[in-house]
Formats: structure tokens, C-alpha cells, sequence
């Protein structure tokens, strides 16, 4: 698999959503939902519009009331809704989350918050042993509708054990769904449709992207989940992306055009369930097809896709699926290293050349 | 009181009945898998099940059996789940580790020690949350006080007041370890660091496990916040059904004296007897109408069909 | 990926065990090495031998001690290298887990004993945020000589919280080293190389198999991680398994050679490092492959396996990659159910004749 | 005796001219990424590392940079890596939360909360089974007294009587949330409910953590056992460098207070005047050498070159 970089983003997180803006949503027309807000803002939007629908939507984690969450993205919530339903915990990431997951048995929907998704080592007890598999040991007659929210990505300057895209581990695990947004739009659409959800659902948020930009309908939506959304419809390649990596395959489709590469891009939007049928449908379409997602490849979110892809549009493929992950190291500080970890719009341009001998 | 002392009675031999048929049908080859066995401390559940509602909260354990019942389990279903049978609580895809009813307030049985700690803790941010006035209780061995997750639940609990009990039934080993290799400082200690409310009590006496928990369950629902238990009991048998040949960690004479001194069922039964309350021959009428009754459910089970193999795809999502 | 299955295994490890034998070790002659001990023997001997030649190597995990394991599979360790070498632990995964990281970091080679893999979700930060990461996040200055021995595999009538095949979370992780040995004599070569090993290393035993007799050396030797074996030699189609499968897929290739297909079975041995070389060419030769993995397949071993095939072998292969694994459900109790779940030798038969035509 | 405590005042200001330093590459953009700076904590990191050999042991946090030099880090190396330098103790790679070196003992600082606990009652088993008399601090924050993996070790260090000593920094916050919102019960009381001695001290006060935690390493190193203390403090900045306005949880008042009256650094240079060790002039003297040194260290780090793109892939495997 392609394990070459170069930069992907500056350090500076404003600047650096600002740059990936100008390619964004080109899935949906801005002519039909005028209104453009921030992926945090989508997000905080579909919270908010649950907390006010269902009250018995309760939001934890560390510094999600006054301070809004360590990434300011949930400003305000507290304030309308109190600190009964938002409510700040201590650094106690199994403690919480297993708390969420009684709860949830309980009569309560409630959203779990951890700060970066690497703290989901902490809580794979609660996630995978427990809330995965309560419904089914109980021959189906506990529920846990339960929302954990996490982050994932790397360029922030954060080092090895706070840059980690974790996704592949619960993805894993049946019993669980995870969920991979990559604009305002389906952050808002997706994170309604996992409150709503009878099952526990993790969703994973880019805290590059937390100041993207993009259109929002203002009135009530859902994405369901397990519906992939081809963000460019394009005829010579497929490139299959999630989460951060959507953007930047967009940005390096447009690059591809003035090349003569029609590249169409596919993001499955959740991990599982896995809207196979789309992303196997459109690479029989293209019959070629690069994956990238900015987890590890390897044992990872690539692997399933390539896996998919590589089986299910067999006898169309004319070349072989080609991974662009993270580089398989923990993610360095220095920022010359870190950049060359994630793929980048020229990784995609290159790889695609090659697959497509242009 | 003497009406209800003879009903606690009848749970706590029909448990010590069931758990025999567990162990025969082990022995018979008839259960899949292996089972961890209640005797020997069936005051312990029975005297903490007493003091709750129907519609109360409980966590169970590996070592559940006796928790589920005490708490309203149906014997012929709790059987039926340990044959992996269509019919049990569970279809047959939980078995002995994992018997739950929402029914009976029971969250569950749990096979990862401590894995209930912060289950049952979210149960009682439930109630308080929803304005109920029901209470959890967690019951855990005394092994699972090396999980960290508990302190970390203990913690929460005692900070937002939760109707929570944490209820330690110390019977002396984590599977073939003494406690006492792993456990430092004094059990009772632990939840006192954190501010909670906690009682130490003789776990083979289920009057003594009823009086003591009873007030602290009241001042849970009263909202006054959460308390820890440690009952001292004993367990008769091996660590599961299959742990016969014990001698590497624990003495015969030690579980000897266990047995014949401090047997659950033996001491209430004298304290009927002694107290007026039932003669010998009632009491072994209770036996008798039990053991028909385990041995009908048992009978029941092991004729019950199992699950069709379409079904192992059922109840991964709700 | 196909998800049915058969019976694997009785619900008895011994007659489970007798009846995997027979068709065990396909891959070392029984002439060279006339010894035939157990798995859980192999497994004994290396970690004895290893803390004969160094004082540095202990062993602490629960009931590891008198009790020699729940498995029974240490008996008689604590009795040579007594109590301060050999220790029981609290319940306490994740304390012990990281005891043993820091300890290897300062001089000592521990190896600490989870019993049941499922319980790997407990201690996940202390393998993949400290253990993995520390070589690397200290500019190589500290090392961590750590192996953490596991269990995998089902159908032992566990149910869902002690049946489970988690390696894929591991092989996920740059910084770790995964092993997953199929034969006595693999599992002694490469827990002596894991002990050896100056990085922290994942070694997961299929508690099914600790009765599965081989032949095995008396002598000292070691198998190199990232080398993969051919348990068997064919020229028909690959059949790449890991683990508790191998002796399956053994059994699957005699079946068809009875239909004339010859079947060439490759053992990976480890799944990090990966030996692609070896599977690659090996498909090269064959043109078809099942991959077959006791876990779940998706965003698993099964993934990354398929994913490496269709790439390495593109131009080779005369059929899609097929995937075996766990069949995506938390494990059931009850036996038909169980027994449904895991890959068998009928399936792989099936299997293999639909992707030759047979 | 005298001159040890001017080598103590020397450090603490080389702490604080050195953070200052951090703060100002931050504001420059010369800095990737955020740091979480020691201002005002610095007694409590000299007075324990001056209670320490060099070849002792100790594990440090995200709020590392303190710890590190006291225990002997050389600053033009730790400015190196927090810019991600070729330089730097990690070659770059680790950045501020992540400065490891086997030289002066340091396992390593840890980004995860808790992180390091079990780290470093490892190091401590290391010390004991290899019959060395190295002891082992496990710096942490208060927050992580929300970590389970916390009481796991201090129940193993307890029971196996391992040379580590617990050192909780209570500056009061878990970053924006105030620590009695996160901690129920006494903190002093959690280790010794594993039976673990513990003390409390004043961590502005140089002289008293040292006094406090001297016989307690003597006491780990004679093989006596575990120890926990907690250190009074507080941050006079943001919870990192960019946490600028914090009015919405605490008060400029509060900060105010602890700045004027509980300055670690001031409250040592009047015990030295008032007690003749040295007047304000030789203080002050020591003030511009140390600026110098750190102006000259910090540069040559802006200067080094950043490690070539090819070293992203060394050091994974050793
Ligand atoms: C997290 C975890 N670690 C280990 C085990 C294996 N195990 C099952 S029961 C047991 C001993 C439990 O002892 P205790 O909590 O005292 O309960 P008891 O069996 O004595 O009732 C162990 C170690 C497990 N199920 N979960
Ligand atoms: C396990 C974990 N959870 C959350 C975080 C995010 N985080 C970083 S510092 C911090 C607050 C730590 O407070 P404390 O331990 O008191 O240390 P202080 O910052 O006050 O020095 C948090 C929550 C983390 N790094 N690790
Ligand atoms: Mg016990
Ligand atoms: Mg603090």
C-alpha cells in the first residue's frame, strides 16, 4: 500500500480549514440550502435540535459545559439546557462511558464525549464487551441507544497519542455503528440519525475540519446511516474516501480534471453499517479505484474497502485498488515528519495517474 | 416478618437446589460450557434482594445465578438459558454468564469482572434523572475490587449522589488466589475515600445482610446517595463446576468448617426452628416441594428445543 | 465475504483437540523431530527455556502461579523459578499490563498473562498509547522487551465476552508485533523469538488448540517473526490461515485433493510483521485464495489478507479473494448457534470448488 | 545546606524563565502546536528532584517541562524538541508532552492522563527485582485521580511493596473544570485505603516538599514501601498556551492572589535574603545568567534543522 505523503495541512488549524473550504460540499448545490455554517457549528445544531426534541437526550464528558469541549464546539449548550443535561465529568473515560451505557438501558439517550479518539483505548471495555453486545446476550431485550462522539486526525502538532483515526476498532466489532462525517452537511444529518439510533453508535469528527465550512438546511434532517453519498460523479476513477480524506480527494479530483481524469468520489459516510453496493457499483462503473482513509491501512478501514472493492467488483477492475493511509508509525511531532504521514491532494493525483496510465 | 423470614428461606434452599441440578448437569454432560456455582452464599443475594422493589435494578456476575433468582427469575427459564435453549431469558445466546430480564430489573449477568460497576452506576443517574425512586445494586466479587473502573464509577456516583449500591460479596478468592494476595489495605477503606457510606457484614446470615442493607437501600431512594457492602461469605464449591481437585489452593479442612458451621441455610433454619417460627418437619416440606419443583423446570429444559441456526443472525442491532 | 459455517469443534477441548491432531504438523516431519508434546507444552518449555538462559524474564498475570493458568497450561513454572519470578496479580489487566511495559523498559523481559483475549479491551492504552508508541515517541531511546500472551477462538461454549478472535486491534497498531501460532512447534519457535524480541510483542494462543499434539524438538531453536510457513504444499489455490484455521484448512485440503483440487495452505505465523512476499507468490502460483481467519473479517485480519492478495496478485488471479472468518454476530452461548458462527472444513470445500469450478 | 537551596532557587528560576521562553515561541508561531506550561509549580518539581539521585527513576505528564529539568533535562535540548528539532531529546519526534531521557532518569512525560502510573510502578518492580535502590516518582496532575489504572497501581505497589512514590499536583483544575466538580471524598484518604502512607504539602514552599518527600524516598529506597503525596499548587497561566481568557472558570482575583502571594520562586528568594543565604543583588545576578543562558538556548534550537523526511520511519521497531 502507498505509504507517501506530503503535506496535507499547515499547523494552524483556522488557516488550515479556510484552505480545505474552498473545495467543500460540492455534493450539495448551494443554491438550495443558502445558509453555510461550520462543521462544529452543524454539529452543535444537531445536538441542540435532539436535546430540544427528546429530554431524555443527556450530553458527558470532560469540559463539555462551560468550556464547551476542549475544541469550543459545543459552546452555549449548557446555557440553554442546563447543567443536569450537560454535564461535566472527571477524567474518567471508562467510568463515563460505561455510565452512558447503563443509562442507555435505562430510558435515557445519552451522548458520551471523548476529547481526542485516542482515549478510546481507555474505553474499549465499555464499547466492545459491553455496549456491542448487550442487546444481542440478552437475546434482544435491552437496548442501548447510546452516542459516543470522538475525534480522529493528525496534522494538529499533537503528537503520537493524540493524532490517532482509531475508527477500524469498533468498526470491527458487530453490535456497534460508526459513523465518519465529512462536511457540515452530514455532520448534522448523520449525528441526528445516531441519537435516533436504538444501537450504540460512534461517531468519529476530523478536529481539522471543526471550521470548514458549508451549506446547512436549517430545518430537521436525517442521514441514515449506512448510506454512501458520492460527493463527484466522475467516470474514469473511483476514489473511495472518508472523513478528512473526502476533502482531499475532492481537491485533488479538481486537479485530476485539468489532466483529463474524471474522478468519481464515493464516501461511505459510515464505516458500518457499509454501503457496499454503492462503492462496488461505482467502481465497476470507473473499473479502477484508490481508497483512502486516515487511519492505518493496514488491519484498517483500507483494507475492508480494498477487501470490498477488490471482491465485489472483481471481473471489472482494470487495475489494482491501491490504499493511501496513514503512514503505518505512531504520528510524529516534528511537523516535517507528521506531514509526511498523511496522504495528501498530489498522493491521490499521482496514484491515480499511475492507475490510470496517464 | 415470620411469613417473610420462611419466604427467604424457600429462595435461598430453592437456589441451593437449582445450583445442584447445575452441577449435575454438568456432570451429565448435558450443559454446554462450565458454571460458576451460588452454594454457599445464597444469604448474601436473598438477604439483599429482600430489601428491594421488583422494579429495583440489579448487576449480577459470572457467579450470578443466585442473584437472578433472588431477584424473580423463573428456575425453568434460568435452566433453559444454560442449555443454550430457544426458550431461556436470553434464546440461549447469553447462557450462565449473561442471564437478564428486564421483567425483574435484572441489567444483566456480566463475565468481565467489574464490567458492572459502571453499568449499574449509569442505571442510578437513570432514576435520579428520570425522577424515579428506584435503586441499583451491583453485586461484584471481591476480585473485581483490582478493577479500576470501579473507583472510577465510586467516584461518580458519590459526586452526583446516585441511589447506587455496591455490593462486594467477599468469599475469600479470585478464582484460585487468595484476596489477600490481591488486595492491599483494608476493603472497607476503599469506598470510604471517596466519602460513601459502607458496612461490613456476616454474609452467611441473611437476617444480618437484610437489616443492613435495608436502611442503606431506603436512604438511596430517600436520594442521599450511594453505599458499599462487603458481605463475608464463602463459596462451597469450586470456582466453576469444573474446579474439583482443590487442594493447591484451599484446605478440605477449611471448606469443611465453612460448610458445617457456617452453612446460609442451616443457620436460618435453626433460627426458625429455635424462634417457633417453623418446625424441622415444615421445613423439610419446603425441601420436598422444591425439589419436585427444580426437578420439573429441570426435566422442562432439557426437553426444550434449541434455537434455529437462522436465529444467531437475529438481535445484533435493535 | 461468506459468513456461514458449520460445526467446527465439540463442545470438548480434549476430543476437540484429538480430532484436530490428526491431521497436524502436515509441515515438519515427523521423522526429524520424533517428540510430539502439546500446544500448551510448546508454549510451557519455550517460556522455560527462556527464563533458564535469562534471569531477566518473568511472568506475572492471575492465577499464572500455583494454578499454572485457568488453562492449567503453566503448571509447574512457579515451582522452578519460584514466586518472584512466576507472580499472581490482582484482577487488574490494565495495572499489570503497564507494570509490565515499565518494567521492560528498565531492565526486565516481562511476559504478562491475559487470560481470555477478549480482556485485551482493558488494557488497549497500555499496549497501543504507551507500549507501541514509547520506542518511537523517544527518538528510539527506550525499548519495550514486552510480549503479552492471549487467547483467541470460540466454539468452547463461552459466549460472547470470552470467545473472541481480537488480534486484528493489535495487528492495527505500528509499534507492536502480533504472532498467532498454529502448531506445537510454532508456538514454542516463535514465543521464544517474542520473548527474545525487543519490542513489545502480542502472542495469541487458540485456547482450543492447547491439546493439539506435534512434534516438536527438544532442542533450542527460534522462529523469526514476519516469516510465514507453507503448511502445505499445492498448486490449485491458496488457502492463507491463521491460527486455530491452519489445522482446519489442513483438513479442508485433504477433503479436496479427494476432488482433485490441491490446495497449497500458507500460515502467516505472525501478523505483524506480514510476510506478503511469501502469500504473494504463492497466489501468483495458484491464481485463487481464500483467506481464512478466526476473527471477524471486517476491518480485520480477514481485510488485510484479501486487501494484500488483490493487490500483490492482481494479474494472477483467476478469481475473487474470499474471505472466512467469524461470522459478524457477538459469539452465542448456545451450542447450534455457536457452532454456526466459526469457519469449518465444509466450508472451505465449498468454497474452493465454487472458486475452481469444481 | 545554604548552597543546596541556591541551586534550588537557580532551578526553579531556570523552570520559569524557560516556560516564559515556550510561551513566547507560541505567540511568534514559532512553535507547532500547544504546550502546557509549569509557571508557577515549580517548587514542587525541584523540591522532589532534589530529594532524588540522578540514576532515580521518574515519570512525567503533559505539564512535563518542569519535571524534566529538574531532574536534570539540559534546556537547549528540550527547546530543541518542543520545535520539533533533529536535536531534540526525542529527535523531534516526541515534541512537549512527550520528553523521554534514559540519562537523567526520565521514562518519559505521557500525554495520557494516568498514563503513567502503571509505567512507573513498573520501573519500581524493575528497581526492587534487580536489587537496585533506584526509587521511582510518578508525577500527575489531581485529574488523575479519575483514572482507574491509578488505584490498580497503587494496589500492586502496595502489595508487592515497590520503591514509587505518588506525586499528585493539586493546581486545582482538570483543566477548565475545578477539581472539587471531579473529586469526591478526600484525595489523602484514596492511598491509604490501599494502605499506602501519604502526606500533604504546601507546593509553593520549596524547602517543605523537599522536607516531606526526602524521608519518604529513604523510606522506598530501605525497601519500605510505596508513598503518596499531595502537592498544594497552582498554574498561574492557561491550562496551555492558548487558553488566554479563562474568566468563565476562575477569577482573575484568584489568579491575582496565588501570583502575589503564593509565588514559589519569590516565597524562596525572601526566605534566602531574610535569613542572609543571599541578598537581592546576587539574586538577581543569578536571574541575568540564567536569562542569558535560556535566550542563547532557545536560539540555538530556532537554528537547529528539523530531522529529513526519511527519519519518519526509523525508531518504529527497535
Ligand atoms: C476483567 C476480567 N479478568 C479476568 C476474568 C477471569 N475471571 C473470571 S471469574 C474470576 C475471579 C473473580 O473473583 P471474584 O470477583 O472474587 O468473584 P468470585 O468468582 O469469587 O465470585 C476471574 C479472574 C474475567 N472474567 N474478567
Ligand atoms: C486519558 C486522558 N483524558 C483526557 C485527556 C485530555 N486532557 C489533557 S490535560 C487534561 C487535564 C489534566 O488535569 P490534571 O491531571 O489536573 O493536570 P494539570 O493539567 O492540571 O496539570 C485533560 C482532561 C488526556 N490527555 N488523557
Ligand atoms: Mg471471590
Ligand atoms: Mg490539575
Amino acid at each position: 500500500m502507498a505509504e507517501h505523503a506530503a503535506r496535507k495541512a499547515t499547523a494552524e488549524p483556522a488557516e488550515h480549514a479556510e484552505r480545505r473550504n474552498y473545495s467543500a460540499n460540492s455534493a450539495v448545490s448551494a443554491v438550495a440550502f443558502p445558509r453555510e455554517i461550520t462543521f462544529g457549528e452543524a454539529v452543535k445544531e444537531a445536538i441542540a435540535e435532539e436535546m430540544r426534541r427528546d429530554p431524555h437526550v443527556v450530553l458527558f464528558g470532560e469540559d463539555v459545559a462551560e468550556a464547551g469541549t476542549a475544541f469550543k464546539v459545543l459552546t452555549g449548550l449548557v446555557q440553554e439546557f442546563g447543567p443536569t443535561r450537560v454535564i461535566d465529568t472527571p477524567i474518567s473515560e471508562a467510568g463515563f462511558t460505561g455510565l452512558g451505557v447503563g443509562a442507555a438501558m435505562t430510558g435515557l439517550r445519552p451522548i458520551v464525549d471523548i476529547m481526542f479518539g485516542d482515549f478510546l483505548t481507555l474505553v474499549m471495555d465499555q464499547l466492545a464487551n459491553q455496549a456491542a453486545k448487550i442487546h444481542y446476550m440478552s437475546g434482544g431485550k435491552w437496548r442501548v441507544p447510546l452516542v459516543v462522539r470522538a475525534t480522529l486526525g493528525a496534522t494538529r502538532r499533537s503528537a503520537a497519542q493524540h493524532s490517532q483515526s482509531l475508527h477500524a476498532w469498533p468498526s470491527h466489532i458487530p453490535g456497534l455503528k460508526v459513523v465518519v462525517p465529512s462536511t457540515p452537511y452530514d455532520a448534522k444529518g448523520l449525528m441526528k440519525a445516531a441519537i435516533r439510533d436504538d444501537n450504540p453508535v460512534v461517531v468519529f469528527e476530523d478536529k481539522m475540519q471543526y471550521r470548514l465550512k458549508g451549506p446547512v438546511p436549517g430545518e430537521d434532517y436525517v442521514i441514515p446511516l449506512g448510506v454512501a453519498d458520492v460527493k463527484r460523479a466522475g467516470r474514469d476513477i473511483t476514489i473511495v474516501a472518508t472523513s478528512s480524506m473526502v476533502q482531499v480527494a475532492l481537491g485533488a479530483a479538481t486537479l485530476l480534471e485539468a489532466i483529463g481524469v474524471d474522478a468519481e468520489v464515493v464516501d461511505p459516510r459510515t464505516t458500518w453499517p457499509l454501503d457496499e453496493r454503492t462503492i462496488v457499483e461505482s467502481v465497476k462503473k470507473t473499473s479502477r479505484a484508490i481508497v483512502m482513509d486516515e487511519g492505518y491501512g493496514r488491519y484498517g478501514v483500507g483494507a475492508e474497502l480494498a477487501a470490498v472493492i477488490a471482491e465485489g467488483a472483481f471481473y471489472n477492475l482494470d487495475a489494482p485498488v491501491t490504499r493511501l493511509g496513514a503512514m503505518h508509525v505512531p504520528i510524529p511531532f516534528s511537523p516535517p515528519l507528521e506531514d509526511a504521514t498523511v496522504p495528501t491532494e498530489q498522493t491521490v493525483v499521482e496514484t491515480a495517474r499511475r492507475l490510470c496510465n496517464k | 416478618m415470620s411469613d417473610r423470614l420462611v419466604q427467604i428461606y424457600r429462595q435461598m434452599v430453592a437456589i441451593r437446589l437449582f445450583e445442584e441440578r447445575v452441577n449435575d448437569l454438568y456432570t451429565r454432560a448435558l450443559m454446554p460450557g462450565l458454571a460458576h456455582l451460588y452454594i454457599g452464599e445464597e444469604a448474601v443475594a436473598v438477604g439483599v434482594c429482600s430489601a428491594l422493589r421488583r422494579d429495583d435494578y440489579i448487576t449480577s456476575t459470572h457467579r450470578g445465578h443466585g442473584h437472578c433468582l433472588a431477584k424473580g427469575a423463573a428456575p425453568d427459564l434460568m435452566f433453559a438459558e444454560l442449555l443454550g435453549k430457544k426458550a431461556g431469558y436470553c434464546k440461549g445466546k447469553g447462557g450462565s454468564m449473561h442471564i437478564a430480564d428486564p421483567e425483574t430489573g435484572n441489567l444483566g449477568a456480566n463475565a468481565i469482572v467489574g464490567g458492572s460497576a459502571a453499568l449499574a452506576t449509569g442505571a442510578a443517574f437513570s432514576s435520579k434523572y428520570l425522577g424515579q425512586d428506584r435503586v441499583v445494586v451491583c453485586f461484584f466479587g471481591e476480585g473485581a475490587l483490582g478493577q479500576g473502573v470501579l473507583y472510577e464509577s465510586m467516584n461518580l456516583a458519590q459526586l452526583w449522589k446516585l441511589p447506587v449500591i455496591y455490593l462486594c460479596e467477599n468469599n475469600l478468592y479470585n478464582e484460585y488466589t487468595h484476596f489477600a494476595e490481591t488486595t492491599a489495605g483494608e476493603i472497607a477503606a476503599r469506598p470510604a475515600a471517596f466519602g460513601i457510606e459502607s458496612a461490613s457484614v456476616d454474609g452467611q446470615d441473611v437476617r444480618a445482610v437484610h437489616d443492613t442493607i435495608a436502611p442503606l437501600v431506603a436512604r438511596a431512594r430517600r436520594g442521599d446517595g450511594p453505599a458499599f457492602v462487603v458481605a463475608a461469605t464463602y463459596r462451597f464449591r469450586g470456582h466453576h463446576v469444573g474446579d474439583v481437585s482443590r487442594d493447591y489452593y484451599r484446605t478440605k479442612q477449611e471448606e469443611q468448617r465453612w460448610m458445617s458451621d457456617r452453612d446460609p441455610i442451616a443457620i436460618l433454619a435453626a433460627h426458625l426452628v429455635a424462634s417457633g417460627v417453623a418446625d424441622r418437619a415444615s421445613l423439610d416440606g419446603i425441601h420436598a416441594e422444591l425439589t419436585h419443583q427444580m426437578d420439573e423446570a429441570m426435566q422442562w429444559a432439557i426437553d426444550a428445543p434449541y434455537p434455529s441456526v437462522e436465529e444467531v443472525t437475529e438481535d445484533v442491532y435493535a
